[in-house]
């Protein structure tokens, strides 16, 4: 009994649901069948709904851990973090028990005052990322390396006004590569990627990919 | 437009997160760790409040207005997870992860054939020979040569001559091919890399502009000249930590 | 240790790159120096149509994005709407996304200029965000006022002097999508373009242009305006470089940066290469 | 049942794929064996988890940022696979795994995943899994402020990611090289594909990573399968070439594909 709920529950519930996926995705059925099928597509992300305030917890629990043991150079962070969690989600619950959603001031407040600018800066700190990585990355060790390196220039060149003012040609010569080649370049990875997926599922639902050694 | 005290907290706060985060690209430091752990913080409570809005809009909503009872199946899948807190029984979370990768996997399973395989296929038969213009003719050939080379790149289990690649014909061909496949798929992570720079220098002059505006210039001022002692004093610890670098390894691991 | 290495271990220094690039990103910002750059047909078409309005043009702005990619859209549709003020239209904002009301406010504080041109109510109108997607856009066209009866500031619309002129999708001459996203412009091609004919013009990332690009060339749009560099060429024909234009010396300058270290990394790994190759010789 | 227009050929690609995929399991289970090229990064993974015991560093492992409920949660099983290896490995050396994510939805797996690995390489004692197995939060930009704090932090002396990797690829791929840690990553989002390529020592470029998940289950049955994704290949081969035929000829078989 425990080893059918374990290990074979969990696939039959995949098993059924991509049975059912794919026949209303490639045939024509009715229309109550079709609107069972849109709202399938959406459980996925109600149940991961739950998932997500499990994960709030977690995180919660594993910096609290910290805090009650003072973990010297970690618990005071694990304060800051703790404090701005809780206070966060208080304001977001109000917010929907109430029915003003995210436009609840307070909320509104740490998610135009934190959340917005931390995550514009962690994005565009790629831009330091990239420079250096360039530095490193864009060695001729080898002749497949030149290569990287020359279109690597191209492009640069011609995306900005300074590789205009050099030689005119840059920018259609990297918009010839980036429309043509580049497009060539990753047709197969695409084509290998689909295949790729498409046996990935088939040995999941033949439950070979996931928790087979039991 | 007067601000309030409310506004003004925020930008300066906004303005010292982000002079904060950017000072990790020089070196960790005391003042990134804060700033880390405040947008960690707000981000895990902020994805909480996602997760309870799809639950009450996408889950409940549809039950209580539109009657749509099949919607209680994701919300008792849902509820599995919290399954993992019942020790012995914390398996049973499992079933809250198979049937939401249930969704997913069908979805990508399901279109694939058609969005990544036929739709490429199609898209690679193109025109070999143009009349009357040379250059998209050798265009067309060289991406047709670049796709095929690519393809059978990829293939892991037909080589011809076997995996000891034996000098025959037929290998020198696939040989030849594939070569045109890899230099093909080099010269497109050359682009698309530099393609890239471009953007990630616009962001980074939006949150220069920001920290450079009338209302954050004094914030900015102040969390820079904060951030340099932050640094510097990161550091000398290290520089003190240096002499017994073996101890300071296992002190850093439970952080 | 070779002075080639010494030299070599210095540019390695990343703190080094970062500053330099810090300092190569802001100095054009506070000073421009307008490095000439050429005008695309593409932005130039659009530039000629808005010009070829009507005075008083009713227009319909979707604002389509979320605070980080502002910096890219912002501009252009700045240098738009400058250009459309002009003309003395009937500006109608909406959003079909959830950051519309703190994007539409941090336009008005990027063309203040523009928005100090018009009176609220009867020149311009915030209608917030619409739930609803594709099915609420279908419903603008077919007449704003009844379907949204408040505005984004709570405001009734029934008794609003815009909407005599601006209801309908019929009464309008042009509409604007400003979007980081692909799905939004599909929307409008269908509800807005399809049955009504209204023209439509595509203010996007350059990230998003590709996949918007077919619309374009099957005429369901006038034109598009791409990314930074694309606001950049409509500031010039507006006569009024901006944002956008400083943004590109900047672009200049970060690149410039990166291809000078790329090439001298490679000129000093090759010479020590060539060193070490040597070495055991002697 | 009729189909729905346009996906007819589609459903067949699925379904002959499908079937042989299934005959290439059944035929290894036989013990029918079929070779396979190499792939350098996959057996780099065995040789970093050595390199970083030997150090005296931990091994860190990531999958990206993504979901389970859209298209790209075949990638994660693939990440999912390949952490499953690395935590065998980790128990047969004596590592320390520090797995970071960002998808809720994936916790019960992937502590499962690496508690079994321990156990199942005989050393369950190693398995902390507040030490091992991280979840951080599923918001894109802090998710790779955290890994990139962790990565300094932690010093691993391999750093492993296999999954679909969005803008975080960069910064995770920068912030390893710093450590001086050994980097392996791949992920089918091509887009993503040129900054592992750049920034880390092996890749498993697109379909790579899938072929990765067959080998790491060490598992003749499923390794098998990689055979028929070859196969899949050909077809699409045979038709670029037969529709390159066919063109001057005048007739459009790319339109054909999709009736």
């Amino acid at each position: 009994m425990s080893v059918v709920a374990r290990r074979y529950g969990p696939q039959a519930v995949i098993l059924i649901m991509m049975l059912f996926l794919i026949v209303t995705y490639f045939f024509v059925m009715p229309k109550p069948v079709m609107d069972f099928e849109s709202s399938v597509i959406k459980w996925g992300s109600v149940a991961a709904g739950f998932a997500m305030i499990v994960g709030a917890i977690d995180i919660l629990r594993y910096h609290i851990v910290y805090l009650v043991r003072r973990t010297p150079g970690q618990w005071f962070y694990s304060l800051v973090l703790v404090v701005s969690l809780l206070i966060t989600a208080a304001a977001g619950t109000i917010g929907i028990v109430t029915g003003v959603g995210t436009t609840y001031a307070p909320f509104a407040w740490l998610y135009n005052s934190i959340y917005v600018p931390a995550q514009a800066t962690i994005y565009s700190i790629l831009v330091f990322y990239i420079a250096s990585a360039s530095f490193r990355a864009f060695r001729v060790r080898n002749a497949p390396a030149l290569l990287l390196l020359i279109t690597g220039l191209i492009v640069m060149f011609g995306n900005t006004s300074l590789g205009y003012v050099i030689w005119p040609g840059f920018t259609p010569l990297s918009v010839w590569l980036n429309k043509n080649i580049v497009a060539a370049a990753f047709r197969p990875i695409i084509i290998g990627a689909g295949l790729g997926i498409i046996i990935t599922g088939l040995r999941t639902i033949l439950g070979r990919e996931l928790y087979r050694r039991e | 437009m007067a601000l309030s005290y409310w506004d003004i907290f925020g930008v300066w706060i906004a303005a010292a997160i982000t002079v904060w985060l950017y000072s990790f690209a020089f070196k960790d430091n005391v003042l990134y760790k804060f700033s880390e752990h405040l947008f960690l913080g707000v981000a895990a409570g902020y994805s909480f409040t996602l997760g309870l809005d799809a639950i009450s809009r996408t889950g409940i909503t549809p039950i209580v207005t539109q009657g749509r009872v099949e919607y209680i199946v994701p919300i008792i899948f849902g509820l599995l997870f919290f399954g993992k807190y019942l020790g012995r029984y914390a398996w049973i979370a499992r079933y809250g992860s198979m049937f939401v990768l249930g969704v997913g996997l069908s979805i990508a399973v399901r279109t694939a054939p058609e969005a990544f395989i036929l739709k490429q296929v199609a898209a690679s038969i193109l025109p070999l020979y143009i009349p009357g213009d040379p250059i998209m003719s050798i265009t067309h050939i060289l991406m047709v040569l670049i796709i095929i080379g690519g393809i059978l790149y990829f293939v892991f289990t037909f080589i011809p001559g076997g995996t000891e690649q034996r000098p025959t014909t037929t290998y020198k061909v696939y040989d030849i091919l594939v070569k045109f496949g890899i230099y093909g798929m080099m010269v497109g992570f050359g682009a698309l890399f530099a393609r890239t720079v471009m953007t990630r220098v616009a962001f980074f002059i939006g949150r220069l502009r920001f920290l450079m505006g009338p209302e954050a210039i004094g914030a900015t001022v102040v969390a820079v000249i904060l951030v340099a002692i932050a640094i510097g004093y990161a550091y000398m610890q290290e520089r003190k930590g240096g002499a017994q670098a073996a101890g300071a390894q296992t002190a850093t691991s439970s952080s | 240790m070779s002075a080639a290495e010494k030299i070599y271990n210095i540019l390695s220094t990343r703190q080094l790159l970062y500053v330099l690039l810090i300092i190569m990103v802001l100095i054009p910002l506070l000073h421009p120096f307008g490095i000439p750059i050429s005008i695309s047909s593409r932005v130039k078409a659009v530039y000629e149509y808005i010009e070829k309005l009507p005075d008083h043009p009713k227009v319909l702005i979707e604002i389509y994005y979320e605070p980080a990619a502002a910096t890219e859209l912002e501009p252009g549709l700045g240098a738009i709407l400058r250009h459309l003020v002009k003309k003395h239209p009937k500006l109608v904002f909406v959003s079909l996304i959830a950051t519309g009301p703190i994007m539409f406010e941090s336009l008005k504080r990027y063309v203040p200029d523009v928005f100090k041109q018009l009176k609220y109510g009867e020149d311009y109108v915030y209608l917030g965000f619409l739930t609803g997607g594709e099915a609420a856009c279908a419903s603008l066209a077919r007449g704003i006022k009844e379907f949204v009866p408040k505005d984004n500031y709570g405001n009734p619309t029934a008794n609003m002097p815009i909407f005599k002129y601006a209801d309908k999708a019929k009464d309008f001459d042009l509409v604007i999508i400003v979007s980081s996203g692909t799905d939004v412009f599909e929307w409008y091609v269908r509800q807005w373009y399809t049955p009504y004919h209204v023209p439509l013009l595509f203010v996007a990332l350059s990230v998003i242009a590709p996949s918007i690009e077919p619309f374009v060339s099957a005429g369901q749009a006038i034109g598009m305006v791409v990314g930074q560099r694309g606001a950049a060429e409509y500031e010039l024909l507006v006569g009024k470089p901006g944002s956008a234009m400083a943004a590109m010396d900047a672009q200049s300058f970060a690149h410039g940066l990166i291809i000078t270290f790329i090439i001298l990394g490679n000129i000093f790994y090759w010479i020590i290469r060539l060193q070490k190759k040597q070495a055991p010789a002697r | 049942m009729v189909f729905v227009a346009g996906k007819g050929v589609a459903f067949s690609l699925l379904l002959i794929l499908f079937v042989l995929g299934y005959y290439y399991m059944k035929a290894a289970e036989r013990g029918k064996r079929y070779p396979i090229r190499r792939i350098r990064a996959f057996e780099a993974i065995e040789e970093a988890v050595g390199r970083a015991v030997e150090m005296g560093r931990p091994i860190h492992f990531t999958f990206g940022y993504g979901n389970l409920y859209s298209s790209v949660a075949p990638q994660y099983v693939a990440g999912i696979a390949v952490l499953s290896y690395i935590a065998r490995l980790a128990g047969k050396y004596g590592a320390r795994l520090i797995a970071t994510f960002g998808v809720p939805e994936a916790i019960p797996i992937v502590e499962e995943i690496v508690r079994e690995g321990y156990r199942s390489a005989g050393r369950p004692e190693l398995f902390k899994p507040e030490d091992n197995v991280r979840y951080l939060t599923n918001m894109q930009f802090a998710y790779a402020s955290a890994v990139q704090a962790t990565l300094i932090r932690e010093r691993p002396g391999a750093n492993i990611m296999v999954g679909p990797f969005y803008a975080e690829s960069l910064i995770f791929a920068e912030t390893g090289s710093w450590t001086g840690a050994l980097q392996i990553a791949g992920t089918a989002r091509e887009t993503q594909i040129p900054f592992f390529v750049l920034a880390c020592d092996y890749v498993f470029i697109g379909e790579e990573i899938f072929a990765a998940a067959a080998l790491a289950s060490g598992d003749p049955a499923i390794i098998a399968t990689i055979r028929s994704q070859d196969i899949g290949k050909l077809i699409a081969l045979a038709l670029i070439v037969i529709g390159l035929i066919l063109l001057p000829l005048g007739v459009n078989l790319g339109k054909l594909l999709f009736i």
